[in-house]
Parts: C-alpha cells; structure tokens; sequence
C-alpha cells in the first residue's frame, strides 16, 4: 500500500513533535528513575520515527537501526541507569543549577532558535522530513542544556543520551539515515560510551561517595 | 716654518712670564682695598723659585700618578694656551685646535689633579677633587656655549678665527645681546675656573670652603710650584679669552714684530685690567656656599644658551 | 683588483664561519682537558677574528658588493650574505674587539675552571661571535631575525653563566624578556618592508614594487627605534642592560657592551638610510637626537651613582649608545634638509665614535673584569691602591678612561669633537627650531662629556689609587700575561684611532658615501692629511689630535726641564699622607659614594635619594654617638613607573582570570553551548 | 606500499592484543621495541610513496594523501618514541610496586589502541568513519586518563569524559548536516561520504549548510584539539594522565582533531569562500593563545603549565589556517610537526622529573641542569623551541604565520606578536625557574633500565627537532607542497 507523501510527512513531523515532548518531560522531571523512563519512551519514538522513515522511503536498512534503537537505547541503558540509580539510590534532584520553570523557558528559546538556524536550509530536506531537521537540533540543544541544568552524574549522562538521539533523528529523517556501517559504529560507540560512563559514575560513588559532579571542583586555577 | 715656531715660543714665554704678575696684581689690588701694603710686585716670582729650590715631600700611600700629575698639568695647560690668540690674532698652531680642544684640554689637566687630589688618600685631597668635580662639569660646558656663541657671528669655533674676524671688525659687536650675555657667562666661568671668590677662595685652607687648595694640599717643593704656576696660566688664559674674543683691539692680525709688540702692550693693559676687577669683585663679595655655588654656575650655563638662542632669533 | 679581492671576501666568508664553527664543536672533543679546550676554544676565536678583519678591509675597499646565498626549501627564506662598506665596517669592529678580547679570555676563562665547562663557555663564546658577524652580514630579513635570536639566546646563556647566583637569573630573565620584545617590533618593522616587496631579502626591501605609503614608513620608524633600540639600550629601554652585562663573564660583558649593542645602531643605519633610502621628514632624525641625548645624560648620571664598578661601565654605554645617535640623529637632520655633506658628517662622527666605544668600552670591561679576577669583587668600595699591586691593569685602564673621558688626544676626544662640531654647523640649517635645538644637544654634550670624566676621575681614583680600602684590595695580584696582552692591544687600538684619524676618517668615509651619496673624506682631512676640518667651505673649526699629541709629547719635558733648570736635581723625601696627627686608616680615605654626593645634591631632582640615618647614643652622655648607620639609595625612576607598572597589571589579570578555569563542569559546559549559540546565530 | 599502509594501521592493535597476554617486563618490551620499529618502517614506506602528491588508497575505505601522510609521519614518529618512554615510564612504576603487572599490560594495551584509533583516523577516506575512529580515540583515551585512579585523575577523567563526548557529539551533527548536503550532489550514496568524493564537488555543495556543519566541527573536534574556549578539560586530563599519554594527547590527540577541522576547512572553502572559516579560526586561534598567555602567568603545576603551552601552539595554528595563503598555511602545518616533537619532549623531560621528585609543583623543582644534566637540558631545549626560539622550526612557522596573517590584516599580526611575547616570557620564566640553579631536593634515584629509555626517546626527538629546524629535508617538503595545494590552488614558492 502506498501512502500520500502529505500524510507520510504528517506522520514523521508528528512523532518527531513526540519527540520533542519528552525532551521537556525529561527538562521537567525531578525523578531520576522517572527521566530514565522518559528517556526510554524518546527512544521508543525514535524507532517509530525512524521505522516510518523506513518504510517510506524503502530504506530498509534503517529498519535495523531502528531495532538496535529500541533494543539498545529502550532496553540496555536504561537498565544501567536503573542500575546505577539502585546502587547510589539518589531518587531525585533536589537542587537544580536552574530551575524548573526557567529551564523550561529557556528550552522554549532553543526549540525557536533551533528553527531559526535551520531555516534556509530546510528547502534541501526532502518533502517527507521538512521539519525534522529542525526538530533533531532542538533535541541536541535541549539535551546539551540539560547536561549544564542538572547536577547529578546520572542525568548529565541522560542529557547526553538525549543528545545522541538528536542526532540519530537528525540522521535518520533529515539524511534518510547513513551508510548501515556506518549506523553500526555508531551504536557501537554510543554503547561503549555508556559503559565507560557507567564504570565512572560507579568510581565517582566509591570515590566521593557522592554523583553530584557539582562538588569535582579540586582541579582548578 | 720658523717663524710659525718662533712666535709660538714666544707666545709660552711671555704666557709663562706674566701669569705670576697677574696673580701677585691681584693680591695688591686685594690688600690696597684692604688698605694693607700687601707683598712686592715680584712676590709670586719668588714663591715660584723658591718652591722650585725646595725639597719635596711626597706621601708613601702615593703612585705615579701623584708624581705625574704636575707636569701633565702644566704641559696640558700650556698647550692650551698655545691655542689662545694673545698679541697675534692668528696663532700658528690654530690648525691644531678649537675652543673645544682648549676646553678638554684644561679638563685633561682637571682629571688629573682630581686623581692628584685622591692619591694621597687623606680626607682632604678626596674632597677637594669630589667638589672639584662638580665645579668643572657646570663651567665646562658653559664655557664651550659662551665661546661658541660669539663664534656664531664669526661662523667658526677656533679662537684664531673668532678673534681674527671680530679684529677686522675693529671691535665693533655685530650682536649685541648675545654677546653680552657670552661675556656675563665667560666671566663667571673664569672666576669658577680659576677659582677665585666667590666660587672657591684661594687664599684660605680652611677645609670647609677650599676646592683647589684641597686638592694640591699633598703637594710640595717643585710639584707645588708647577701647579701654582699652571693655574696661575689657566687664569691669565681665560683674562685672555675675555678680552682678546670681545675686545681684540690693537692685537696684530699680521705676524709683524713691531705689530705684535704693540699687541702685547695692549693685551698687558687689558688683562691687567680684568685683574683688577676680579681683585675689586674678591673683595666686596663673600664666597658662596658650595651648593649655592652650583645656582651660580647654572646662571651661567642658562646664559651662554640663550645668548646662542638669541642668536638665531635675532637673526631670524 | 677588484676580481680578488672577491675572492678575498668568498675566502674570508668561508673561513670566518669554519674558524667559529670548530671553536664551536671541537672543544666539546677535549672534555678532559679543560685548559685545553680554553685554548682551542680562544685560539680559534683569534684566527678567526684575524680572518674576520680582513674581510673587513677587502669589504671596505671593494668597489661593488659581494653577495653569496645559499637557498633552504623553506619559503621565503634564503641564506644570503652581503658584503658592503656598511656591513664590512661593523664586522671590522667585532673582528678586532673579538680578537683582544679572546686574547683575555685565554687568561680569564681559569677563573672558571673546575667550577663550569671550559668547553660549554668557549662554544656559546664562539657562537656568539659568529651569530654578531652573521647578524651583520645577513641580506634577508628572515635570516637576519634567525641570527639575531640566536645572538640574543647565547648572549643570554653567557650572562647566565654564574646562575647559581638568583640576580644573575634575574637578569638574564630580564634581559632574554627585553630582547624578545625588541626582536616583536623588529619583525614588525620587516613585515612593513614585506608586504610592499613582497619577500623578505634586503634587496627588495630597497627597492620595493610599490613605494611604501607615509603612514608605514613612519611605522618602519617607529618599531625599528624601539626594536633595535631595546637591544642599544636607548632610555628608556635600557633597564635590562646594567643587569645583564654586568652579570656576564667579564669578557662575554667586554663584547656585550661593546659590540653586540652595536649590531643596533647597525640595524637602525641599515634602515633609515638604506632601506628607507635616506628621506624622511625632519623630526625622524629630531627623536632620534632627542633620544640620544637624553640617554647619553641620564646615562652618564646614573653611572655616576653606581659603585659597581662594571654596572658603572653598563651605564656608560647607555651613555655612549646615546652619543652615538646624536651624531646619527644630526645626520639624519641634515638629510632631510638636503645638506648631504653635512649629514656624512653626522653619520661619520656617529660610526667614528661607534668604532671607538668598542674599543675603549670593551678596554674598560677588561680592566674591570682584571680586578674582579684579583680582588673576586665589583665593589668599588672594597677596592683602592690597586695601582701598585696591579701596575699594568691600572695603566690600561687609565688609557680606557682617558679615552671615555674623550680627552685629548684619545680618540674618545675625535669623535666627540665631530658630534660637536656636526652639531653646531646647524646654523646652516633654514628651520630656526633645529637652528636651535642643535645647540642645545650639544649643551647637553658637553655636560655629558664633563660628568663622564667626573665618574671615570672617581671609577680610577676609587678603585686604583689611595690605600687599599678591603683585605681583598690588599691581596689583589697583577693577572697573568694573556689578560695584560689582550688589554694592551685594545689599548694600542685606542691610541691608533686617536692619533691616525686621517687614516680612519676616509675608512668610514667609504661607509657613509654609499649612504648620503656623497664622499667627505678628501675635504675633511687637510693640512697634509693632519688636521680634520668638518665644513672646509665654512673654515668651521679643525683639530689635529697628532700634532696636540706631539704638543703634550714636546711639553712634558719641557715641563720637567724647566723644574731642573730652576730648581736643581730633585730631592724628594717620603713620609705617610698627614691625617689631622692620628695615622691614616683607609677608614678615613674618601669613599665613591662621598666623591659623588654633591652630584647628587645637585640633580636631586633626577637622582630622587633617599636617605636613612641612625644613630646609636653612648648612655653616658647623649652628644657622643656609639654607632651610627647611614644609608642611601637613588630611586629607579623607569622601573618604577613604568615597567613594575606593567608587570603588575598583567599579573593582577591573570590572577583575576583564574575564575574562568574554576573547576566546574557545569561552567565548562556553559562556555561550550554559549559559543555554540554565538557562532549559530553569526553564521546565519 | 598498500600494504606498508595496512601494517601501519593494524600493528598497534596486533600488539594491542599481544600486550594483553605478555607475562613480564622484558617480553613486553621487546614487544613494544619491535611495535616501533614496524611503526617506523611502515611509516617511512608510506610517507615517500605518498611524497610528492601521490595517493595511497585501499578500496574506498583507506586513502592517504600527502595530509594523511603527514599525520602518519607524526603519529608514528611520536608514537615510536612514546612507546619507548612509556616502557621506561611505567616499567619505573613498575619497579616501585605502585603497579601490578596485570595492570601495566592492561596500559599498553590501552596505549596501542589509542594509536590505532588515531592511526586509522588519520587515513579514512571516510568523513563518518573518521568520526567513529575519533570516538574511538577518545574512549581509549578516557581509560588512560585516570589510569592512575587517583581522585585527581579520576575528576580528571570525568570532566574529560563529558566535555568531549559533548564535542564529539556536536561533530557528528556537523557530519550529518554534511552528509545532508552532499547527497543533493551526490545522492544517497557510500560516496557522499568520502573526502575525495566530497573535494571534487566541493564547490557545488550548499553553501549555508556546509557553514552550519562547519560551526559544529570546529566546535566538536575543537573540544578535543583543546581549543578554547573548549579548552577546560585539557590542563586537568594531561596533569593528572600519566605522563606518555599526557605526551601522546598533547603531541597526537590536539594534532589529529585539527587535522579534522582542516579537512572540512578544505571542504568548505571552495563552497563558501575563506572569508567564513578565516575569522572563525583566526578569533578562536587568537582566544587561545591569549588564554594560554594568562594562565601560564600564574601556572604552578609544571605538567600544566606544558598543557596550557598546547593550547597556546594549537591558537597558533589555527591562526596560520585562518590566516591564510601559502604562507599561512604552509607555516601552520610546519608548526603542527614542530610542536609535536617539541612538547613530547618537553612532557618526557616533565614525566622524568614527576617520577624523580613525586610531585608536579615548580617550587620544589630548581637546578635540574645540575641534577639531572639530559633530562634539564632536554627540558631546556624543547622549552626554547616551544617559546619560539631558532635555531628550532617553531620559530620560523611563527614568523611565516605572522607574515601570512600581517598580508591579511596587519592588527591581526600584532595582536599575534603581541601575545606571543606575553606567552613566551611565562613559559620562559616558569621553566627557567626549574633548570637553573641550585638543586633543592635529592628526590629518587631511578633505575638505570628506566634512564635508557628515556635517553632514547629524549635524543631521538631532539635530533627530529634540529634535523627540521630551519632547514626543511626532502621528503618533508615533498609532503608540504601538495598539503598547501590541497588549501589553496596555488603552491607556496
């Protein structure tokens, strides 16, 4: 069956609008396992998104990228996380570096400027995934924000995550996805990542009995 | 040839012969103001003699220096007045030097009475040459910038040329402002240099005041002599730099005998003359303290400056 | 005659560079042997200083030019050598200084042994010596900014020789900071050339595609006083220098002063009159004068207070840098008005006078570094009576002040008469300020000239004459023959370049008259090549130093004759100087600083002293005091206002910066998101 | 020559491998003495067969032009020589106990696949694989960082680790914004993601999206090249790495992102005109030299005080690249060579002290000419060539940069001089303060084993060093001349 190439789009700028959403869920949430939860649902949506895309586009070698999302990023690392979240048990932020409400402005202004930078060359995009392109940079942006907003090792390494699923939004709907290979190195390096991340975040505890990397402050001037 | 060396010998002797007289006039013309008698004519003469006739005493802290010291003096001071034009307005060895080379001339003589003056290694000779130091690097200069000033109007720096010149103006002063002002400055020069009141007071030994007594004071037997002798020349060539650059009349411009006999009658008259004055000025004037001294000579340096500034303004 | 002398040059090149290049290396090959390696490391020095003189002469009297290049695959860049009157004369210079001064060193590197490597000291020695000579000779800019880094680098290693000590490091730092500094504007100065020839060898620097605009041949100015006048040490750049030479070995100190700060005024003839083609507006050549004398007299008065006898001689060369640019700062005057004889005059009496500081300062520095070799102090105050322990030195020393002192007939006296006299032919000048202002300079000349000859009457006085004022004066020994040789040649070269002007003048003649396109030599020296007469046409003014020589020669005698004929055969008797009836103890002699107090009451404005007194009372009676401290120092006017200043700045900066690097990631991250948000939005 | 290629690239992770399984001292050694020398060989081969232009490519994956050939020519060079100091480094560690053997294997393992990583970065033809072998770098490298698993290093480690993982991160999005123009030209292809591919349509590419992929690179690869203002992580991660891989980041790591930078700069100019990247890099270039200026002022850490001097060399190239023009161009690349050899140097010398004295304070460091003569004079040496001192080439890439950036804009020049003059005199009075002098404290006697190394890689760089210096040999300038066509069509000459 064929889909009307409107409706295809409609669909894709509306699962990366899901997108988005979770990234101001996560920005929102005070919760750490709750944001872990969040996070895992953006990479669910991603799947989708990139699934769609697949299907679309007749791409199929997207589809395993699509399955490694969700079998890695919906599945492994948020264990992880879960893991780490168990072992530390920290359960919540209570201090923010900012807070809530102006977090949550401030992502408002990235979603515009987002939009604003890509703007002029959103025309190259393909008719199927005009906006998307702007949407992955939001992403990006937000979990870069996110990252400088929290204070706690586990949700700098969620704004990271999220970061990453930016991109691979980014790649996927904007470039109909990269060369599989490449895809795979991709996954590769993301997971490894995560594992480094994990062994520190533990070395951290053990070390400075704590996660909150606002006290790493002895290297200095 | 020859007479080139002739007339320059004879220009040492009669240096040689009246600079006592000068000094010996001026102490008559101190002690009449005095209303004393005051020594002979001749007396310096004698002093001259009889230093040369006495034994010597040099100390044992002393070196070469010490005993070199009095006749480079006495040879770099008549050198230097072998480059002053006295009865001839033209000297033979003009080539050789300027009003510069006259100036490091006496300072070659400086310098080593300076060392002279610490050789001995006694509080006093230090003193004297430290004050000695002073005193000449303030006159120095304005002695170079008065003399150059009037050498402006003769366009030349040799004395030979300055007095030839102003000589065949017949001693009428083209510039008069600056002129005026060159004098006022060489005049206070000589007295500095020479040492007379109010800068320095030839007469005393009382440490606090002396320069030049101070620093000769090691000094004995014929090294006292050549001394004495060589500042009683410094003073009659800076008598004769007065008059002879200001007022070069009668002095030869021509090297013919009867000519040059005449010019050494009048230039006889002329530095008579000034030494009288500065025997009036040593009397009526106290001596000045030695860091007054320096305002003194200053006035003197910023004299001959403007004298040269005036110069060009005048002469646009 | 030309074709060989060539040839003479290409030979001379070639065995300049081998000569240095083995008393570079082959010392290292002795390591055991130290007093082997001195003379290796010397003796190769002196060859290849004698061979660097006859490069010089052949340069000099070449008719055209002698260049020779070796490419490198680097751009812009080509090892070119040149060999022009200009160039030849400075290396005459280093070549004659290096040879009397490697002689000393035979002697003086002893004092070193078994406390540093001979070897090292004689290498950076040799280095040094090259790099100065290539310096000169370099006919590219990039090759020269290669060399002359390299200069300042082994003349830093030398002055660090005795970096134990923290004031030598601290003077060495000084100085490698200053030189860097001058070397940035010399770049800048070049890259002004540049972009106009677009490359960087002289020869298109003179003739560049397009002429350069007026605003960047001021530039060219401007950095090249600063850049090559940090390394000459022109007030108020000078600071480093009485620092660092002292701080030297005492021949390294000999060179340093005398020729290295030389390759500056090189530098600066090089550029005005050569690449800049000798036009440029009056007050170029005004500053440059103004500079001069104000280095010349703060020079000399601060020397004045120094008791340090070679920091005392450091100053002096600020003094005699500055002189020296008087008399080029006339030349360049002159220039700008047209009055091109006039201003070989100026440029003559300038190089003249260069050529003469070499050799007297570099006389002095050996005589100073004689009595730290004998007495293992500077101190001034701890010398005195030197004179009859150390005969020789005293002698040659007194010849070097005699010389500084510019005395007649030295030939110090020459060229400082030609400054005089090229300063006051300003009347022929049409500007009346200049007419004026010349004058002026030459006041201040002259009251320079009097007050060096004030300090070097107490630098000997102090230091030689009198009682011995420390046990070290008392133990002092007259130094070993090779110091004595090597001070005794710079000595000759003092006397052959007082009484032979007429032989030197039509020398630097050769230099000038490529430069202002006009030759002076044959008008200057007349009377049968006896007298120098700077304005024939004027009938200025004119000396003749032999026949004043001849004068003093004749006179003494007669001196001594007519005492005889007077007095009879001289009887002389010895007792000790009278001291007020107690004996005399050194104690009670004169001191440096009590020699020059009323200097420094008279220019107190200038010197700013300050001065402590205690004293301790008897408890008996309170009139009789037991002990008494006197204290006094001048105030370091340039340092504190204007280089402290500087660095405090700079350090408070960075102090505040330090919160930037606080430690925090979160901060971190912020710096990287901003930047990110800031070139987002600049590119769209 | 292909061949030499692929045995350049796969030896360090062939010994990566072995090193794992070694069982003591001396077999890892010889292991890591042999690794060198094939590193050497392999490399010499490769850099002469792509000397002159020539290019070596191994199906469209691998592709080394005279700019790879560059980077090998470093890589494997400083790698040598690390690898020898890092034997004698760790094997001192070793020695003292403060390692197990287990422990010091697992390092050399490390060590050779952060070479590999980089090895094979440098030869990608591949703008998305060079990424992942970056990332990979990187990896390799977080574990190096807190090797020692202090508190320090492990803070270290992690500031390392989000900083750059960020970076990384943006980069891969500059990446895909480059794809995403490329395949307009290209279509959806393996090709529009190869360098050669890219540089022969460059000029037809979207010019605006090229500009926001190039924001994105040089801000992602510039937080690894340590560029500021992403520079913060960099003092912290090389004081506190053990010392041959603080060299290896310094002397590799900064090199090899640049290198990243300045293959899309060669991309993005012919789209978009220099007048883009120029005053990017020039402004960055300028912030870091300044940066560094500052903060080697007040520096007290000897091993971060070297850190900062990187920055300051990585500020200097940039503003050569950004300055433009043969000359600039020309001068930044003979900087890159330079001050790799120079600041692995002058870390190897810093890493014999850390080991002698135990503490990285300069206070306590004086009169290292004393005490320990090779090691100070190294120090010595490679400090006068890093404050740009001749006869070392860093002084002349500096005036050929200076040149380059004073044709383009003469404020640029001074502010340049300027800055360096105010670096230099920190560097020089910091180090000085350390060689000079009268020696404080005895400190430890090392192990002769240790000492031999050490000599080696010490001698081996300071000969790289003056054989480089001002006169440039053969085979370099036979790399340089295509390098600086693949920046402007002109050649330099």
């Amino acid at each position: 069956m064929v889909i009307h190439p409107d409706i295809g789009s409609q669909l894709v700028n509306f699962c990366s609008a899901l997108l988005l959403l979770t990234c101001f869920a996560i920005i929102a949430q005070r919760r750490l396992s709750a944001c872990v939860d969040l996070f895992a649902l953006q990479s669910v949506f991603l799947a989708v998104t990139a699934a769609l895309v697949a299907f679309l586009t007749g791409a199929h070698h997207i589809y395993i990228a699509a399955a490694l999302t969700v079998v890695i990023k919906a599945m492994i690392l948020p264990r992880i996380l879960k893991a780490v979240i168990e072992r530390l048990n920290v359960t919540r932020e209570l201090v923010l570096n900012i807070n809530i409400p102006s977090s949550l402005l401030v992502c408002g202004a990235l979603v515009i400027l987002a939009f604003y930078i890509t703007q002029p060359i959103i025309s190259l995009g393909f008719l199927l995934t005009k906006d998307s392109l702007a949407i992955a940079l939001a992403i990006v942006l937000i979990g870069f924000f996110t990252m400088i907003a929290r204070k706690k090792a586990v949700t700098q390494v969620i704004g990271f995550l999220v970061i990453e699923n930016g991109l691979f939004l980014g790649a996927t709907a904007a470039a109909y996805g990269m060369p599989l290979i490449v895809e795979l190195g991709v996954f590769f390096d993301v997971l490894v990542a995560g594992l480094i991340i994990g062994i520190y975040t533990h070395r951290l505890q053990d070390t400075f009995d704590s996660v909150d990397t606002t006290k790493l402050t002895a290297l200095k001037e | 040839m020859i007479e080139s060396v002739v007339i320059t010998f004879v220009q040492a002797v009669v240096i040689l012969a009246v600079s006592p007289f000068i000094v010996g006039l001026i102490r008559k013309v101190k002690a009449r103001l005095q209303c004393r008698q005051g020594p002979g004519w001749l007396q310096p003469y004698y002093d001259l003699v009889k230093l040369f006739r006495k034994d010597v005493v040099a100390s044992t802290h002393t070196s070469w220096i010490f005993t070199a010291s009095p006749y480079i003096i006495f040879a770099s001071t008549l050198a230097a007045v072998l480059l002053v034009p006295i009865f001839l307005s033209t000297v033979p060895l003009n080539f050789a030097g300027d009003v510069i080379t006259v100036v490091y001339l006496l300072a070659l003589g400086t310098f080593f009475l300076i060392l002279a003056g610490l050789d001995a290694g006694s509080a006093f000779g230090g003193m004297g040459s430290s004050r000695e130091a002073i005193v000449a690097s303030l006159t120095e200069p304005a002695m170079i910038l008065s003399i150059f000033a009037v050498g402006l109007t003769a366009g030349s720096t040799n004395l030979s040329t300055i007095v030839h010149k102003t000589a065949l103006l017949q001693g009428i002063v083209t510039d008069p402002p600056p002129h005026l002002m060159a004098l006022a400055a060489l005049f206070i020069v000589t007295l500095a240099e020479t040492g007379r009141v109010p800068v320095d007071n030839p007469a005393t030994h009382l440490e606090l005041t002396m320069i030049h007594e101070a620093m000769i004071l090691e000094y004995s037997g014929r090294y006292l002599a050549l001394v004495e002798w060589a500042s009683a020349m410094k003073l009659l060539l800076f008598l004769t730099l007065i008059s002879n650059i200001f007022a070069p009349w009668g002095i030869a411009t021509e090297p013919e005998p009867v000519w040059m006999i005449f010019g050494v009658a009048v230039w006889l008259v002329k530095v008579s003359g000034l030494a009288v004055l500065i025997g009036v000025i040593e009397s009526m004037f106290a001596k000045l303290r030695l860091f007054r001294v320096t305002d003194f000579l200053g006035l003197a340096f910023i004299l001959s400056l403007l004298a040269i500034i005036f110069f060009y303004i005048l002469r646009g | 005659m030309s074709l060989d002398l060539s040839w003479i040059i290409h030979w001379g090149l070639f065995n300049v560079v081998v000569l240095y290049g083995i008393g570079i290396f082959l010392p290292f090959a002795f390591y055991r042997n130290a007093h082997f390696q001195n003379l290796v490391a010397h003796g190769a020095a002196m060859a290849a200083s004698i061979v660097g003189v006859v490069l010089g002469l052949a340069g000099l009297w070449a008719p055209e030019p002698v260049t020779f290049s070796v490419l490198s695959n680097l751009p812009l860049l080509t090892f070119q050598v040149r060999v022009d009157p200009l160039a030849s004369f400075f290396v005459l210079i280093i070549s004659l200084a290096g040879f009397a001064v490697s002689q000393f060193a035979m002697g003086y590197v002893r004092e070193f042994e078994n406390r540093r490597s001979i070897g090292a000291l004689g290498g950076l020695y040799n280095a040094f010596l090259l790099s100065m000579t290539l310096v000169i000779l370099a006919d590219d800019g990039f090759f020269f900014l290669i060399v002359w880094e390299i200069m300042s680098l082994v003349s830093y290693f030398l002055v660090v020789t005795e970096h134990e000590k923290p004031e030598t490091r601290y003077a060495g730092f000084f100085y490698l900071i200053m030189t860097h500094v001058g070397t940035a504007f010399i770049i800048v100065t070049y890259l002004v050339f540049y972009q106009q020839a677009g490359s960087f060898s002289f020869e298109a620097f003179r003739h560049p595609a397009a002429p350069l605009p007026e605003g960047f041949r001021t530039l060219a100015f401007a950095a090249a006083l600063i850049g090559f006048g940090t390394k000459a040490g022109i007030v108020p750049l000078h600071v480093w220098l009485p620092y660092a030479h002292p701080a030297a070995p005492s021949h390294v100190s000999a060179l340093m002063s005398g020729v290295m700060i030389k390759t500056a005024i090189y530098g600066l003839v090089r550029v005005y009159f050569d690449f800049l083609g000798g036009t440029f507006p009056w007050w170029w050549g005004f500053i440059v004068l103004a500079i001069g004398a104000v280095s010349a007299l703060l020079g000399v008065m601060y020397a004045l207070m120094e008791h340090d006898l070679k920091s005392l001689l450091a100053y002096h060369s600020v003094e005699n840098i500055g002189i020296i640019l008087m008399g080029i700062g006339a030349g360049m005057i002159f220039q700008s008005y047209g009055l091109s004889n006039l201003a070989a005059l100026g440029l003559l009496a300038g190089l003249y006078h260069t050529i003469n500081h070499a050799m007297f300062k570099g006389l002095l520095f050996l005589g100073a570094g004689s009595t730290l070799y004998a007495t293992h102090t500077r101190n001034m105050e701890e010398y005195g009576g030197l004179i009859r322990k150390m005969p020789w030195t005293a002698f040659f020393f007194l010849v070097g002040a005699v010389s500084i002192s510019a005395l007649p007939p030295s030939n110090g006296f020459v060229s400082e008469w030609l400054t005089f006299q090229s300063l006051f032919l300003s009347f022929q000048i049409p500007d009346v300020l200049m007419k004026i202002m010349l004058p002026i300079g030459a006041a201040m000349l002259a009251l320079t000239g009097v007050l060096a000859l004030a300090c070097f009457a107490k630098a000997f006085g102090i230091s030689f004459l009198a009682m011995p004022r420390s046990a070290h004066a008392r133990e002092a020994q007259e130094v070993p023959w090779a110091m004595r040789i090597g001070m005794a040649e710079m000595a000759l070269f003092c006397v052959v370049l007082g009484l032979a002007p007429m032989g030197v003048v039509p020398m630097i003649d050769r230099v000038t008259a490529p430069l202002t396109g006009i030759t002076i030599a044959e008008k200057i020296v007349s009377e049968g090549g006896f007298a120098l007469v700077p304005a024939p046409d004027k009938g200025f003014a004119s000396i003749s130093t032999p026949v004043l020589g001849l004068l003093l020669i004749v006179l003494v005698p007669a001196a001594l004759l007519t005492a005889v004929v007077i007095g009879g055969r001289l009887r002389k008797r010895f007792y000790k100087t009278w001291g007020c009836g107690i004996n005399l103890k050194p104690r009670m002699e004169y001191t440096a600083t009590g020699f020059t107090q009323p200097i420094k009451q008279v220019f107190d404005m200038i010197y700013r002293p300050t001065v402590k007194l205690e004293t301790e009372m008897l408890e008996e009676s309170r009139y009789f005091a037991k002990r008494m401290r006197f204290e006094t120092h001048i105030e370091p006017v340039f340092q504190k206002y204007l280089y402290d200043p500087v660095v405090r700045v700079l350090s408070l900066l960075a102090d505040r910066l330090r919160v930037v690097q606080a430690g925090s990631l979160h901060l971190y991250l912020t710096y990287i998101f901003l930047t990110l948000i800031i070139l987002l939005l600049w590119v769209r | 020559m292909n061949l030499a290629l692929i045995g350049l690239i796969a030896a360090p992770l062939l010994s990566a491998l072995l090193s794992l399984v070694m069982k003591s001292q001396g077999s890892m050694e010889r292991l890591q003495c042999v690794h060198a020398a094939v590193l050497l060989g392999t490399m010499s081969v490769v850099v002469t067969g792509a000397g002159g232009g020539a290019e070596l490519t191994v199906g469209n994956f691998l592709r080394t032009d005279a700019l790879g050939a560059f980077l090998d020519l470093m890589l494997a060079f400083v790698g040598a020589t690390g690898l020898l100091y890092a034997l004698g480094y760790m094997g001192e560690e070793l020695i003292r106990g403060h390692l197990s053997l287990r422990r010091y294997g697992r390092f050399f393992c490390f060590l050779n696949l952060y070479l590999f990583a980089m090895l094979l970065a440098a030869n990608l033809d591949n703008i998305a694989l060079m990424w992942i072998a970056i990332e990979g770098s990187t990896l390799s490298a977080a574990l190096l960082i807190n090797f020692e698993r202090t508190k320090t290093a492990l803070e270290a480690g992690w500031k390392y680790i989000i900083l750059s993982f960020v970076g990384i991160a943006l980069a891969l999005f500059g990446t895909v914004l480059v794809y995403y123009a490329s395949e307009h030209v290209l279509g959806v292809r393996w090709e529009a993601l190869q360098w050669s591919e890219l540089h022969r349509v460059a000029s037809d590419l979207n010019p605006t999206a090229l500009e926001l992929a190039f924001v994105f690179i040089v801000i992602g690869y510039g937080t690894k090249a340590g560029i500021a203002p992403m520079h913060t992580w960099l003092p912290d991660a090389h004081a506190e790495a053990p010392t041959p891989v603080s060299a290896m980041l310094s002397a590799l790591m900064l090199n090899l992102a640049l290198y990243a930078i300045l293959r899309l700069k060669s991309i993005v100019d012919p789209a978009v005109g220099t007048d883009f990247t120029g005053p990017i890099l020039l402004g960055l270039g300028l912030l870091s030299i300044a940066t560094a200026a500052t903060f080697m002022l007040i520096q007290r850490d000897y091993k971060r005080l070297f850190a900062y001097s990187s920055i300051e060399h990585i500020g200097i190239v940039l503003v050569g690249f950004g300055a433009g023009g043969p000359v600039g161009v020309f001068g930044g690349l003979f900087h890159m060579i330079n001050h790799s050899l120079a600041k692995s140097t002058a870390f190897y010398a810093a890493g014999r002290v850390l080991l002698r004295y135990g503490h990285k304070n300069m206070e306590g460091v004086t009169g290292l000419l004393r005490q320990m003569p090779l090691v100070g004079g190294a120090m010595l040496l490679s400090t006068l060539a890093l404050a740009g001192l001749p006869p070392f080439g860093l002084f002349v890439s500096e005036i050929l940069i200076a040149t380059g950036a004073y044709v383009e804009q003469p404020w640029v020049a001074y502010t340049f001089l300027g800055l360096l003059a105010v670096a230099f005199a920190a560097l020089v009075y910091q180090v000085f303060r350390m060689v000079l002098g009268e020696p404080k404290e005895a400190g430890i006697i090392m192990t002769p084993g240790g000492n031999r190394f050490a000599a080696v890689s010490l001698m081996a760089n300071l000969m790289a060093m003056g054989y480089i210096g001002i006169h440039m040999p053969g085979f370099l300038s036979d790399l340089f001349i295509p390098m600086t066509r693949i920046f402007n069509s002109v050649s330099h000459g």
